[in-house]
């Protein structure tokens, strides 16, 4: 939809909203469904494919073989990179550089690392000299709100769907073998995202809802742990606010790792 | 006649599977498998062109996006489009204005993104075929569709549609065509390899062939999801 | 209570000295020294903003830079601004917003830009704490400061404005914390950790307190500077 | 000359193509006069300058030590690139990246490679440590059309012209010592290319033709044997068509590459 | 201050030169105030925060360890940067690619270079395998004019500052240990900046006299040593006008000097 | 006095051949062979310059770009300019500017590129001597032509015009100098040496001899081809 558009959209949802209405009739607290599927890519070390409403993104897993950092000689590292471009939204043909699209990345990255979901020690090969690196690429195939959520959720479950490659005797990947071993999760982040329209916050905005608002704010969840948060956009939230969001997160945690839980 | 590793018969295509308008917010989308191939393909726009100095005064400009996933590959690809894809995107691009009736949409820019989610050879026609149909998908006019595939040669036979094994063959020849339906022209033409004249020109006319093949799968996909009565190309 | 490393209670802040207008041809600016953090803010603008398609036509839009000097750190940085110096200066600039009366230049934008030419921990909410400075030093019309500032957990103990030693610490925690001021409300929150959500809850509040200290100083850097009758924020 | 005069100038172009004439007088089959001068150039290892009408290419050859790659560890390499910059129109000072320059560029390389025009396993130094990669440097001096054979002809000729450097005792390059061996090449691919303007197939075009034309084929061969093809633009061939440039294509082989067998 | 009232100024700045005034009324041979303090940042291995008037550039120092170039095993190296950014001034937040600061760089590093300032055989750590690189990074903090003989000003001094880093048994660097030497300078280069308006030469310009001149000249001395030059902008200068400018500046070099030894 | 390497005496240059109008679709160019270096240099425009705030209401800007074939140097050169290039683009540019009329084409850039095909010392002063003479092939309007040229210092004598081998002499000194004539200024000067200042004095004007033997050969060829009555600078 085009700035344009969202622009004479973005009054008529705030109106909604002080009525205590949403443009597809949720309810504030209310997330649009949610749909995993898993292994659907056959070049991947692990896949998922997410539909968040009309939101999807596609994560994908491939191991990579590197050198670890000076300071962590025996630790693989992970790295997660979110590409918005012209195939979810036309706006990401042009324009400035992607500063939307690094700041999601960053703030599902650093949930992921915070949690310490991945036992980085386990990634070792040889000590000081051969670690595996984790390259966690999602890209956004339809762009209607809601993009760090649902990438998080994209990047859990592909990790979670991911096998092991086998190394050959000069410890190099071989392409399509793998391992039986599962790459392990000691902790499943959620990000939980809300809006702030009119006073009233949302949970699970549509881009148009985005459009409408002016504060943002994400939490990173493990459970009732808090691993991130990032606070955005021009608006204010008061401490109440921030409080009741974080309630609200934990509230929502259990019902939306299940669904992660539940995957192979 | 031999048959070939996956059990198919020289003039056999791999397995294709269309669903169109899976993306809801764009004007059209095609998710498309071929094989072990994965793309999906949506159409944006036309929307006008900036800056306006690189738009057209007679018709709109497609902008045709080629791109690999970082994990559709063995190795990580890096998300940075090389020259090969900025290659494929600039003649794919083209393929596509030769059916769109551009002239409709003067100073516009029409956004065509084709993504390859998981690769084993024939990428670049898997992406143009899904595209095509993306196109159609989103109602832009058109003088008709665009039909590609892959002929060539591995272990001294002229074969349709390579897998990425029968390509690492070591007289492999890889010709990837498009064909405009139903006119019949060739929009799309690469080849790299080295063959006779006389057998690379039966390479071209076996194009032909499979381009209708893939055709008929297209046509199939639009009657499904559009059912008028008439020519889907009016 | 335990006493700190460098000898502070929980709640106490690093010493910070402030000084305005240091840079003579901004528009507005601020030197800062905050424990052995040391930034320079400036604020140049409002200037129309190219390319025009990126302006705002109801309001400026507040260009904040947050950079950190090659120097600055034990390993020299590049000084190409990277992912985190590109996440950090969007979040502030939004800050920066909150308080700034922007409304009143449409279509133009306002330089902020924060250096940081020494640093020990907590460079994002020092800079931010400058700027704001700067802005006020420059005469923009505001509705208030932003006051900034980090809390966090070490070894055990949640505390006031961490040291880069205390980040180092295995059990740490830091939150980065904008408050605007007088109005007492959340610009900026940032933070990476594990901590549970009582004790997080406890760290935002002391977010609150900390914040207040911060914008005592602030508040008499001004009134130093500009002792005029009446609130600073008319 | 500026787009303006080119578009002002298609439509006479037209008009004369249609009624069987070009704008130099040329029937619709022949080439302009081909210059090629070789070891035109003291510092490159290998030198050729080429005039294809008043389009102008130089190419000079670069001889490095490098590391094979994994999985050809007794082969060396070899890296075409064209430069289309100010110097050859006015027109690549400016503007988008340029697609074109990277187009051209790809097309005589594929040839290149195709052909096997070059033995990599006689680059080798020390198998799966040190091979020669060969920089083949087209720079366009004037763009005047058909780039595309004028750089593959250039590529071409300097490799003919090219010296092996000598080596040091550590396999490093001495600078302007040369071995008694010159680069042999297996095959001599050549490009040719064509225009359809109006209906009418033309070959080795102008620029002012291509501005013209609506679409292009570049048919790389040896002999009669096809080595690469591309077609580019936005309009259409038939099969007829194709299969009429490559019968032209053959036939204008002998004549073109005995230019180039009979160089120093 | 905007290019447009830099415009607008040009003219008054003119007319005052003609009749022999400057707009802060220094004589045409006058310096503007210079004030500089050294070991002003805890973090850097030498600094320097050089004000000339109203231009101010901080400059920091860091030593690193890497590789020696082949041809110079035994020798470290050094690097200066010019950041010309927003913070100094708008003008460079927008724009095309900073010209202006690439070539006050390279004109300070010369200078350093020619001079042989530095005792790079001093820095070799291992012959062959490891030297220091000592990277001298200047930022303006203000861009009031003249900012190359600030630069160079500012880049000696946090030379003469710098302490050498103490390295750990592998030859790697310990963060915030230094040995009891000091980086030796062998020759301070010092630059001397000219502008030609209506004719009269000027020395230490301001922007604004800046932008009135046509003819820049700068010059790198070491006492009555020519170590560097450079003409800049579209104007000319005669014989004459040259030879008074590196009279004048052998002139200056002594006073000048006398401020960065007396430094610690 | 001592003879050179080459037999060259102090005050002689190496062979000039130069020749005019050599690309055909260039508005002027010149190709020019300086002892071992060879130049292409052509001139296209004046055109209107974009984006439009960078160009000037007063004058024609002159885009110079110096630039180095790949193949023109021992160890192959990226063909990505470097910081070196950019410079001596810049003040050659600036050099030409200083003859050029440019307040006769407002608003517009004259692109005039240097490109050195083998290079061997000099490459600068030999890019811009041919420049100089595309621009006047190109019959712009000129108040003069610049003749560049470089002199210095190698094994203890100041000698013009070095070559590769006399430039790594350990003492060597090079300046690179462009000369307006006939009006007989500087328009570059470009130094890196160690040299007291009494004998760099003499290395500037010995610039000014050896730019007047350039000339020569410079005026020549123009009038070679353009044999009208009467001086070359009307």
């Amino acid at each position: 939809m085009s700035d344009i558009l969202n622009l004479i959209n973005a009054g008529s949802i705030k109106e909604k909203i002080k009525n205590g209405k949403r443009e597809d009739n949720r309810g504030f607290e209310d997330f649009r469904d949610l749909e995993i599927k898993t292994s659907v890519l056959s070049s991947a070390d692990g896949s998922a494919w997410v539909k968040l409403g009309n939101t999807e993104v596609v994560a994908g897993i491939k191991f990579a073989v590197g050198t670890p950092y000076p300071d962590s000689p025996d630790e693989g590292s992970m790295s997660l990179n979110l590409e918005l471009t012209g195939i979810s939204s036309p706006d990401f043909s042009t324009g400035p550089p992607q500063i939307d699209s690094l700041e999601y990345g960053r703030v599902a990255d650093r949930a992921i690392r915070s949690a310490e979901a991945i036992d980085f020690k386990k990634l070792s090969i040889v000590a000081g000299e051969k670690v595996f690196t984790i390259f966690i690429d999602c890209i956004a195939i339809n762009a209607d709100g809601n993009l760090i959520d649902a990438t998080e959720i994209a990047a859990l479950a592909a990790l979670k769907n991911a096998k092991i490659p086998k190394l050959d005797e000069n410890n190099n990947i071989i392409s399509k073998e793998y391992t039986d071993q599962k790459l392990e999760l000691l902790n499943i982040p959620l990000s939980f995202t809300f809006e702030k329209i009119e006073g009233k916050i949302i949970v699970d905005p549509t881009e148009a809802e985005e459009f409408a608002s002016d504060a943002r704010f994400s939490l990173g969840l493990v459970k009732d742990t808090v691993v991130s948060c990032q606070k955005s956009k021009n608006g204010v939230f008061t401490e109440e606010e921030i409080f009741k969001m974080i309630d609200l997160s934990v509230n929502k945690y259990t019902e939306i790792v299940k669904k992660i839980e539940a995957l192979e | 006649m031999s048959t070939r590793l996956d059990g198919r018969k020289k003039d056999d295509l791999r397995p294709i599977k269309i669903e169109l308008g899976v993306v809801k917010s764009a004007a059209g989308s095609c998710y498309l498998e071929w094989g072990k191939n994965t793309v999906v393909a949506t159409v944006h726009g036309p929307r006008p062109m900036f800056p306006k100095h690189l738009s057209n005064s007679q018709r709109a400009v497609v902008d045709y996006r080629y791109r690999m996933a970082p994990f559709s590959v063995s190795d990580r690809k890096s998300p940075v489009p090389g020259k090969r894809d900025k290659e494929i995107s600039l003649v794919s691009g083209f393929a596509l204005e030769s059916v769109i009736m551009t002239e409709k949409f003067p100073n516009t820019v029409i956004d065509v993104n084709a993504l390859i989610l998981s690769a084993d050879a024939g990428t670049r026609v898997a992406a143009l075929t899904a595209a095509s149909l993306a196109c159609a998908d989103a109602g832009l006019p058109m003088k008709g569709l665009v039909s590609a595939v892959a002929v060539g040669r591995a272990n001294g036979d002229l074969i349709y549609d390579l897998t990425k094994e029968e390509e690492d063959a070591p007289d492999a020849v890889d010709t990837a065509i498009a064909i405009t339906m139903p006119q019949k022209e060739i929009a799309l033409l690469q080849m790299d390899g080295f063959v006779n004249k006389d057998d690379w020109k039966k390479m071209v006319s076996m194009g032909f062939s499979a381009a209708e093949k893939v055709y008929e799968l297209q046509k199939k996909a639009l009657l499904e999801k559009y059912p008028v009565n008439g020519d889907i190309n009016e």
